[in-house]
């Protein structure tokens, strides 16, 4: 389970960095947006992996770490979710903002180049 | 009194400042207040001086560095402060009507108080770091004063070159002083100076010595650094007239005497600044007779006496010293005189070109005579102060003990003798006798006399020390050297003859062979034709060209504005940083990690999420496809959540994934549809190169911490969320409670996302990529219907509000499901009718959010005076419907509420809105055939 | 468990799993948009419906009380209120893509149709395979 | 009230931003004047609590502040020393001449100036203040949302390709922090600083290697922010159309990286028993040295004002991370100082630039050719005192940092730092004096023909005055700063204090921790 | 059928929902369920471009089984033509005329029209006066338009005059 | 057997999840892919169901009915983008 885990946010990962790395806003956001999935499964991650124990209390178990899988990681990504939203919601503007005004939605005045 | 002293140019360069109305004798009047009344105090504290003492005084500034407010008037400083001060009212006064009428005459007296002041202070300065600090003050202030004439290029870059030079110097001297500091563990000068040995011995002592005299060397022109001197010509010649004869360039051969008891009397000393002296002193004069420039001459000269001058310090016998000062002293006054008659003949003639002046002594016969004399002091002719301090030199000269030395300096001397003569013969022939002047548009008439004064008081002063050194000048030199050396002085005579011995013999046959130079340099070559090479300068425009072009070059190609870049680099650092370092680590987990076992429906699961992944790549230029594929990835990832324990982010991953698709749908319709292929096929190797490797890492990372056994803090919160957060949904409770305080910065955060996309949108006009044609579609089923869901969904809202903190859901998820169908409604139903029905200022609903989760935290401070966000808990007893559990971290869930949902809908409501440009046409769409509008 | 509630569900689990795999088998064997959109949009919806009713009864059963389970009719309801606004929305995005596909109007009138341009290679068109 | 309120100063200066920032976006459509008066009730509260806070910290207490009454490992603890308390003390001193310099009519401009202005600032002062690495990472988020609309509100053409740069770079760099926070606390198990050092002392080899990777993720997002090499590059662009108010106050963002980098490398990676001890400092030292020279050389190469101003932000954001590389009392301390210093004058500057950009008609920014100029002799003289300043001549304050920084470096380095710091100042020098000449001494008489621009109006007069008066004061009353920024050296370097502190800070109502 | 309670059937709807969701009868629950059943038809009725008018209600009860036990009865035949030969479907187009008038009458038919297999409404002319269905095996056009106005168009007139 | 019947279920939704998964990435057309996202959605209702039973839990109900409730609403914004590019007018 945790091979396959790891391999999604690898691929996620590596896939959001490419996307990341195009020259075009609209790549850069998408970019932007499969690497918070892998962010935010990898946060997850770093509760362990549980099936089946989610941290919501029930009456008469007792309320161990065995019992119920780590709750700090899910507000943890509960808060990254959301700001990466915010985020995106600016970055999506600022792009059409700046295609309106400059005429290209390519993310650089000078077309691209290299480092 | 010293503060006052000090403080006096600078309270006048105020003064002047401030009062820019009054005339411009008035402004004058004000600026000669500070060196007269500064030479009164001094006057007024000269017996003390002379009598060997000290007058201190010390004011603490920055103490932990050891800066201190430290002055200190020895004989040293008095000496050059008298020089400062003297020299500064006689070139106020030569300013006052050398200035043109419509010159900006406050600003020049601000600008030259304002180098009287930082001289002052760096004599009188009793702490060496203070020392430095006033040495920079008067790189800054000459770089004013030679740039006065701004309009003028060759102002301008002679400030610059000044400025440059003098300023690297000064940060040089800077760590020199900083150096010293750390041996002798002060900066006062008389801790400084009881430390010598330490200094000497100390291994930095290298260090000090070289960046010191890169301090002087710059700063007084010394050979390399001497070319800014000339260049700085291109001042004001009143500017020229303090800066270059008394001053600035004294301001190095003072430091060279101010720090003489420390730093000298070892072998690298001698041999350096004695090389390094001779050097100038050729240099300068050999320069100088070439030059045809009036000022450019004098320039030049000013660099060989200032070599003769460090020198003699170099040789660092007592007299060697006497004779340094002594001819400081002298140079000072000749100098000085023959800037201000150069200026005067500028003045009237309009040209400083040898080649065009001539046969002057006619028409200025007061200047001539004058400039006359004080030329010959420079050239060292008996009865003038000049000779006396070339006698002194000479003799020290033979008796330097190394023998190589004695002869390099010996021949040295003697050279410079005969050039020194050369250039000044030149500068009286060409300017007063023979033909001329030549092609000068005004006609040519002495200044006023207060112009004249103060040349004249100079030459008779070099008159008065040539005759009578011992009744005049020996008080003065004396007590300065005592600055120097000490109050044990050897024993030297003033005396104008001291019979015929070998420096007597030296003199006159300089004198001789001057002017036989002078002669046959003229016969063999035509000095006027010889071109004036600014080797310097050229070297200092093609470096610093050379500096900007490398900066702009480097600059260009590290930063040229690509985010790309910017971002690789990033990959780049992350690899290096974060993913290097990890192998080792990674590989231990590789060995040891075992998983969980993962049922089929898991791997299904795998399969969905990578294959929509990599087709995400591989489609991504196709938009609209790429953000339906990235649908199924933000779902998948949500099944994730569900799967493994947290309902909680699946529920806020699924309601987020659907309000940014419709962000990306309202997006879309102002971006192209597809991306353009702009990389190139390098580019995108290398990018999925290292898009692989940080997606490896990342991975293993993820993986090695996954397998590794957790030791966490979670077990507590588990425990306590109950019994102290009063809820059952522990992530909730986290989420108000626990750390409430990362909500609200989050909500925050979400709040100003909204107010950021609605100033962006606002009064944007942005044409949409394509306009379809026709009115916009009606769809009354789906209306229909999604309105007969919507109290539904206010229901379900409510719902997942209220039941958040003990089962999923809570504020952030609640606020979503309201704003979900409230959307639908403005996709269904257009926005001007949903916002014609419900007339929502959104920006208010996230500034109530706000305060309501801020007043809900601050609440227990004020009532109870526990920490923001303590939260509470009570069990009501309502009638007819019984306990009503109450928790207070309920209310700051309602301003997550009111935030999120204003902020979503803000945003949504704000993208949909968006108008097209006013003037330009719509994009005509050509119809697909069979189709028309409607 | 009581046997016949255990047949019970089971039947309902068999019968719902398998809607829920016809519609999705039909969305992938089928050629044609509009053949495909039937699946879903109906298979499936009432796949889920089994599925959701055998967990009303399996939660009832295990003592989750009747009262909880029963909620699980809402995902029911709102899955009937909604698959209609999809399925209806996508015919007409489909069409809209394809406006040779729909016929005219038995008496002769032109209906409205909504015109729609090709929105570039691939974003909404593509080759479109059958009659497509 | 105040009495009441004095247990509560480390939480203040996020409050009453928070709460003004939304009094003012409730109040948004009743007009600029009761925007101005809430903008300005708020800095003048906030400028009592940052006082009274700078009192508190100068005891040399370090106050734990638990929120929620938590204990600091399971809520989030605010943490007020010295070093904390001296940078809101810097930002607010900053803010308000920020905001008198905005308060000239781009207030007017911009739409949600006011709210957003006080919600940076809540950002900022909260990133100072906290001591939960999470929480470091949302104000993070706070302060860069909110420079995000201030940067970009009003503004359209270049400006906006800009902030896109800006905008997806620090996602990026934001991003990057959440992956490394993730490892963090599976390897670690916490996020309260404090409680994360404790167990990073402990390590077993194998986790060393993971948190040694996790830290270099997070060092790589605090250099980012800091716009180290390599990651500056998107600086420049971005500050340099900033408008002038935000690009000012943008001159203490680069240090929240800086600041978080001192902090946690200090506390969390610092100079423990762990194997991790400060494994950070030689990487940070070196490239803060090559920073520094580049930026230096993009200060020569800059074709614009603002430009300029931008590559000097750079070069002092690298010449602290030298400072703070060296990790000695006095190196530390001298960079404090330096900090300090050069956010009030680098911000000065961006004012000024822009004032100088107002008079010079159509020239406007460029640096490339020498256009009219409305003569000002007061704005010469603010270039010239900042100018002097920010190349760290005397006597200004730049000086007196760079000389307790040149005085502190320790024997082994001190060959390069004092190489490439004496080197970049002449080159800084020269820069501006280039600057200088061209705009000043270059400029053609104004063209009679052409309306002449207005001069600057008083409140942007009294902004940028204010701000190199700041600079003024660090010079002449220089001495308690550089004592106090000692102090706070010290100690930020004892971490065993801080942890002591979080140990002995217990919840008044709740049972603390076992 | 006052300006505070818009739609009775809404607010009983609500109602159930309200008790459903939380899956708990306490007086409290009541109480809080008819606040909701009050509030959220008020709220929602903000948006609303026409109101519904309901006229014989019952007959919704014998129209509900009818599409039900359609719906079962018509799946099988689906789930056995996707999973036959694809050869043997014959899809088509029909338009329906319409005499429903009433939008929310024309919204039930065309959502039972989707929901029972075989048949999808895919659009509404704009004077509301033809359905366009698509049937996924269409044998006699004329004999389904028949039985979608005998079936179901019939019992909604009644249900929304 | 009931929970035999649950777990074959599970995973006979899972392979129905792949084919639909199948649609929406394979295409041709967008209202394909549109197609194949929405009955993603509808099963992954039945999947969160069926993991419910599995697990004995109810904590996944919210999820399953807000899926039900909202699942639908990218379906609408994608087809109403294709429609009309502007899908707020
Ligand atoms: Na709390
Ligand atoms: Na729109």
């Amino acid at each position: 389970m945790e091979l396959a885990l790891a391999l999604v946010i690898g691929a996620l990962t590596a896939a959001g960095v490419y996307l990341l790395l195009r020259s075009r806003s609209f790549d850069m956001i998408l970019g932007l947006t499969l690497l918070s999935y892998a962010t935010n499964l990898l946060i997850f991650s770093a509760g362990r992996l549980v099936v089946g124990k989610p941290p919501v209390l029930k009456p008469g178990v007792e309320t161990v770490l065995a019992n119920y899988t780590d709750p700090l990681p899910q507000a943890l990504v509960l808060t990254a979710i959301v700001i990466a939203f915010a985020m995106t919601a600016v970055t999506i503007v600022v792009a059409m903002r700046s295609r309106a005004d400059n005429g290209d939605d390519h993310v650089d005045a000078g077309g691209e180049g290299m480092p | 009194m010293l503060e006052l002293l000090l403080a006096l140019p600078f309270l006048m360069a105020a003064w002047v400042l401030l009062a820019r109305n009054v005339s411009r004798r008035t402004t004058a009047w004000l600026a000669g207040v500070a060196p007269l009344a500064g030479l009164a105090i001094l006057i007024a504290l000269t017996p003390a001086v002379l009598g060997g003492e000290v007058p201190q005084v010390s004011h603490p500034w920055i103490e932990p560095l050891g800066l201190a407010f430290s002055l200190r008037l020895d004989g040293l400083a008095w000496m050059f402060a008298s020089m400062v001060l003297a020299i500064g009212a006689l070139v106020v006064m030569y300013a006052r009507y050398y200035l043109d009428a419509r010159e900006d005459a406050p600003k020049f007296f601000a600008y030259l108080l304002l180098f009287m002041g930082a001289m002052l202070g760096m004599v009188l300065a009793g702490n060496l770091l203070l020392l430095a600090v006033f040495w920079e003050l008067t790189s800054i202030s000459s770089f004013l004063l030679i740039g006065y004439w701004s309009h003028d290029r060759e102002a301008r870059e002679g400030a610059r070159m000044a400025l440059t030079i003098t300023g690297a110097g000064g940060l040089a001297l800077l760590g020199g002083v900083i150096l010293i500091g750390q041996v002798v563990g002060s900066y006062e000068l008389d801790a400084v100076f009881a430390a010598r040995e330490a200094i000497q011995a100390a291994p930095t002592y290298p260090a000090i010595l070289a960046l010191v005299l890169a301090g002087i060397f710059t700063k007084s022109a010394q050979f390399p650094f001497h070319f800014w001197l000339p260049h700085a010509m291109a001042a004001p010649t009143p500017v020229s007239a303090y800066l270059h004869s008394a001053t600035m360039v004294k301001a190095g051969v003072f430091l060279l005497a101010r720090l003489h008891p420390a730093l000298a009397g070892t072998e690298m000393f001698f041999y350096v600044v004695t090389s390094v002296g001779a050097a100038t002193l050729l240099v300068g004069a050999w320069n100088a007779i070439f030059q045809h420039d009036l000022k450019g001459l004098l320039a030049y000269s000013t660099i060989s006496h200032l070599g003769l001058i460090t020198l003699l310090f170099g040789l660092s016998t007592p007299l060697a010293v006497v004779a340094g000062l002594f001819h400081i002293l002298n140079h000072a006054t000749f100098k000085a005189s023959l800037f201000m008659a150069a200026g005067i003949i500028d003045h009237e003639t309009g040209t400083r070109d040898m080649r065009r002046l001539g046969n002057l002594r006619g028409l200025l016969p007061t200047t001539s005579a004058l400039a006359i004399i004080a030329t010959l002091a420079m050239a060292g002719i008996p009865l003038l102060n000049g000779f006396l301090s070339k006698e002194m030199f000479f003799a020290q000269a033979l008796e330097v003990p190394s023998d190589t030395m004695r002869i390099v300096v010996t021949v040295a001397a003697f050279l410079a003798g005969i050039l020194g003569v050369a250039y000044s013969l030149r500068f009286v022939h060409d300017t007063f006798f023979g033909d001329g002047p030549r092609a000068v548009e005004r006609e040519v008439h002495e200044p006023p006399l207060f112009m004249r004064a103060p040349v004249g008081i100079l030459v008779v002063v070099c008159l008065a020390v040539g005759i009578a050194p011992a009744w005049t000048i020996a008080p003065a030199l004396e007590a300065a050297a005592r600055g120097v050396l000490g109050p044990d002085l050897p024993e030297y005579s003033l005396a104008l003859w001291h019979g015929i011995n070998l420096p007597l013999l030296m003199s006159l046959g300089g004198i001789v062979g001057g002017v036989v130079l002078y002669f046959g340099l003229r016969r063999l070559f035509n000095v006027h034709a010889i071109a004036r090479r600014a080797f310097g300068r050229h070297l200092f425009r093609i470096n610093t060209r050379a500096v900007l072009g490398v900066a702009r070059r480097f600059t260009f190609r590290v930063t040229n504005g690509s985010l790309q870049r910017s971002l690789w680099w990033v990959v780049v650092a992350v690899v290096a940083l974060g993913l290097v370092p990890a192998v080792p680590g990674l590989l231990a987990s590789v060995e040891a990690g075992a998983g969980q076992p993962m049922p089929p429906i898991g791997w299904a699961l795998c399969v969905l999420l990578l294959a929509a992944t990599a087709t995400t790549v591989a489609l991504h230029r196709q938009r609209l496809v790429a953000l339906i594929v990235v649908g199924a990835v933000g779902l998948g990832v949500s099944v994730v959540f569900v799967f493994l324990s947290a309902p909680d982010l699946a529920l806020t991953q699924l309601l987020v994934e659907m309000v940014t698709v419709a962000l990306m749908l309202l997006a879309l319709n102002y971006l192209p549809q597809e991306s353009l292929k702009s990389n190139t096929r390098a580019r995108r190797w290398r990018d999925a190169a290292i898009a692989l490797v940080a997606g490896t890492g990342i991975g293993g990372l993820a993986y090695a911490v996954m397998t590794r056994p957790a030791d966490t803090v979670a077990g507590e919160l588990l425990a306590r969320s109950l019994p102290e957060g009063y809820g059952s949904n522990v992530v909730n409770v986290i989420l108000v409670d626990f750390r409430g305080f990362d909500t609200l910065g989050e909500i925050t955060v979400f709040g100003i996302a909204g107010l950021v996309v609605h100033a962006l949108l606002r009064r944007a006009r942005i044409a949409a990529t394509e306009v379809m044609p026709g009115e916009p579609d009606r769809l009354p089923m789906p209306a229909n219907l999604s309105h007969l869901l919507f109290p539904f969904a206010l229901a379900v809202s409510a719902y997942l509000f209220l039941r958040g903190h003990n089962q999923p859901g809570g504020g952030f998820i609640a606020g979503l499901v309201l704003a979900i169908p409230l959307l639908l409604q403005y996709v269904l139903l257009g926005s001007r009718y949903v916002e014609s029905r419900m007339g929502f200022d959104y920006t208010r609903w996230i500034g109530i959010g706000l305060i309501v989760a801020l007043l809900t935290g601050v609440a227990p401070m004020l009532l109870f005076g526990l920490p923001f966000l303590t939260s509470g808990h009570a069990e009501p007893r309502l009638p007819l419907i019984g306990e009503v559990p109450l928790a207070s971290a309920m209310g700051f869930d309602i301003g997550v509420y009111l935030v999120v949902f204003g902020g979503a809908m803000l945003i949504l409501s704000m993208m949909g809105t968006v108008k097209p440009p006013k003037a330009r046409k719509k994009r005509v769409v050509t119809l697909p055939s069979g189709a028309e509008a409607s | 468990m009581s046997p016949v509630l255990d047949i019970a569900l089971t039947a309902l689990l068999a019968i719902g799993s398998f809607f829920v795999l016809v519609g999705s088998l039909g969305l992938v064997k089928l050629s044609d948009f509009l053949k495909r959109l039937h699946g879903p949009t109906k298979a499936t919806t009432l796949g889920v419906g089994c599925i959701l009713v055998a967990s009303i009864g399996y939660h009832a059963w295990l003592g989750d009380g009747l009262a909880l389970g029963l909620r699980e009719i809402l995902i029911t309801v709102f899955l009937f209120i909604t698959a209609p606004i999809s399925a209806h929305l996508m015919a007409r995005a489909a069409l809209a893509l394809a406006p040779d596909q729909r016929p005219t109007l038995p008496d002769g009138e032109t209906p409205e149709a909504p015109a729609v341009p090709e929105p570039g290679e691939g974003s909404a068109g593509g080759d479109g395979d059958g009659r497509g | 009230m105040l009495q009441a309120l004095s247990p509560h100063l480390p939480v203040l200066p996020i409050l009453l931003p928070l709460l003004f920032g939304a009094v003012a976006l409730m109040f948004e459509r009743r007009g600029i004047g009761l925007q101005r008066a809430i903008g300005w009730t708020g800095m003048l509260a906030l400028l009592l609590a940052v006082g009274a806070l700078l009192a508190q910290a100068d005891t040399g207490a370090i106050t734990f502040y638990l929120l929620g009454d938590w204990p600091a490992r399971l809520g989030i603890a605010l943490v007020a020393d010295r070093l904390s308390a001296g940078l809101v003390a810097t930002t607010t001193l900053l803010a308000v001449a920020c905001l008198l310099y905005a308060c000239a009519g781009w207030d007017r401009r911009a739409r949600h100036f006011h709210g957003l202005f006080q919600l940076q600032l809540a950002g900022l002062n909260g990133a100072f203040l906290t001591g939960d690495l999470f929480n470091l990472f949302v104000f993070f988020e706070v302060m860069l949302i909110a420079s995000y609309g201030l940067l970009l509100s009003g503004g359209r053409g270049a400006r906006m390709r800009a902030g896109l740069h800006y905008v997806v770079f620090n996602i990026t760099a934001s991003t990057l922090f959440l992956v490394a926070l993730g490892l963090l606390y599976g390897l670690l198990g916490s996020l309260n600083m404090a409680e994360m050092g404790a167990r990073v002392a402990v390590l077993s080899p194998d986790d060393a290697a993971l948190v040694r990777a996790a830290s270099g993720l997070l060092l790589v997002v605090f250099c980012a922010k800091a716009a180290l090499l390599p990651l500056y590059l998107w600086l420049p662009n971005a500050y340099a159309r900033a408008p002038a108010a935000v690009a000012a106050l943008f001159a203490i963002m680069t240090k929240v990286g800086v600041y978080s980098v001192l902090r946690v490398y200090t506390l969390v990676f610092g100079d423990g028993p762990g194997e991790l001890a400060g494994w950070a400092w030689p990487w940070l030292f070196w490239t803060g040295l090559l920073t520094l020279l580049l930026a230096t050389l993009g200060a020569l190469a800059a074709s614009t004002l603002r430009m300029l101003v931008a590559y000097l932000v750079i070069a002092s954001a690298a010449t602290l991370f030298i400072a703070f590389a060296l990790s000695t009392p006095a190196t530390v301390g001298a960079g404090l100082y330096y900090l300090v210093h050069s956010t009030f004058v680098t911000a000065g500057l961006f004012l000024v630039m822009d004032l100088i950009r107002g008079q010079r008609g159509r020239a406007g920014d460029a640096l490339d050719y020498a256009g009219p100029l409305r003569r000002n002799a007061p704005l010469g003289a603010l270039f010239g005192i900042g100018a002097v300043s920010v190349a760290g001549l005397p006597p200004l304050s730049g000086f007196i940092g760079k000389a307790l920084l040149l005085d502190a470096v320790p024997d082994g380095y001190r060959m390069w730092v004092w190489g490439t710091v004496l080197l970049t100042s002449l080159l800084t020098l020269v820069a501006l004096a280039r600057t200088g000449s061209q705009v000043f001494w270059r400029a053609e008489p104004w063209p009679a023909d052409v309306r002449p621009p207005s001069p600057p109006l008083r409140a942007q007069w009294a902004g940028a005055g204010l701000l190199l008066a700041y600079g003024i004061g660090l010079t002449l009353w220089g001495a308690p700063v550089v004592r106090y920024a000692q102090a706070a050296a010290q100690q930020v370097l004892e971490p065993a204090a801080y942890m002591q502190a979080a140990r002995e800070r217990t919840p008044q109502i709740r049972e603390p921790s076992p | 059928m006052n300006r505070l309670l818009p739609s009775p059937p809404l607010s009983v709807a609500v109602f159930v929902l309200w008790l459903l969701l939380v899956g708990d009868f306490s007086p409290g629950q009541l109480a809080l369920a008819a606040v909701m059943a009050l509030l959220l038809p008020l709220l929602a009725g903000l948006l609303q471009p026409e109101r519904a008018h309901f006229g014989r209600t019952r007959t919704i009860l014998v129209l509900s089984r009818r599409v039900l036990w359609d719906m079962l009865l018509s799946n099988i035949e689906v789930a056995r033509r996707i999973l036959g030969p694809e050869r043997a479907l014959t899809p088509g187009f029909i338009w329906v005329p319409l005499d429903l008038q009433n939008i929310h009458g024309i919204t039930a038919l065309a959502s039972i029209i989707t929901l029972t297999p075989g048949t999808l409404s895919a659009e509404l002319t704009e004077d509301r006066r033809h359905l366009l269905v698509h049937a996924f095996n269409l044998k006699d056009a004329d004999a389904t338009v028949a039985e979608i106005k005998a079936r179901y168009e019939a019992p909604l007139k009644e249900i929304f005059p | 057997m009931t929970d035999i019947a649950v777990l074959v279920a599970l995973h006979v939704v899972g392979l129905a999840m792949l084919m639909s998964l199948w649609r929406l990435l394979r295409g041709p057309t967008v209202p394909d892919r549109i197609l194949g996202l929405d009955t993603l959605y509808v099963n992954t209702i039945a999947a969160l169901i069926l993991f419910g039973m599995y697990l004995r839990s109810s904590v996944f109900f919210e999820a399953a009915l807000v899926i039900a409730m909202l699942g639908f609403v990218g379906t609408v914004m994608l087809s109403k983008y294709v429609l009309r590019r502007d899908i707020v007018e």
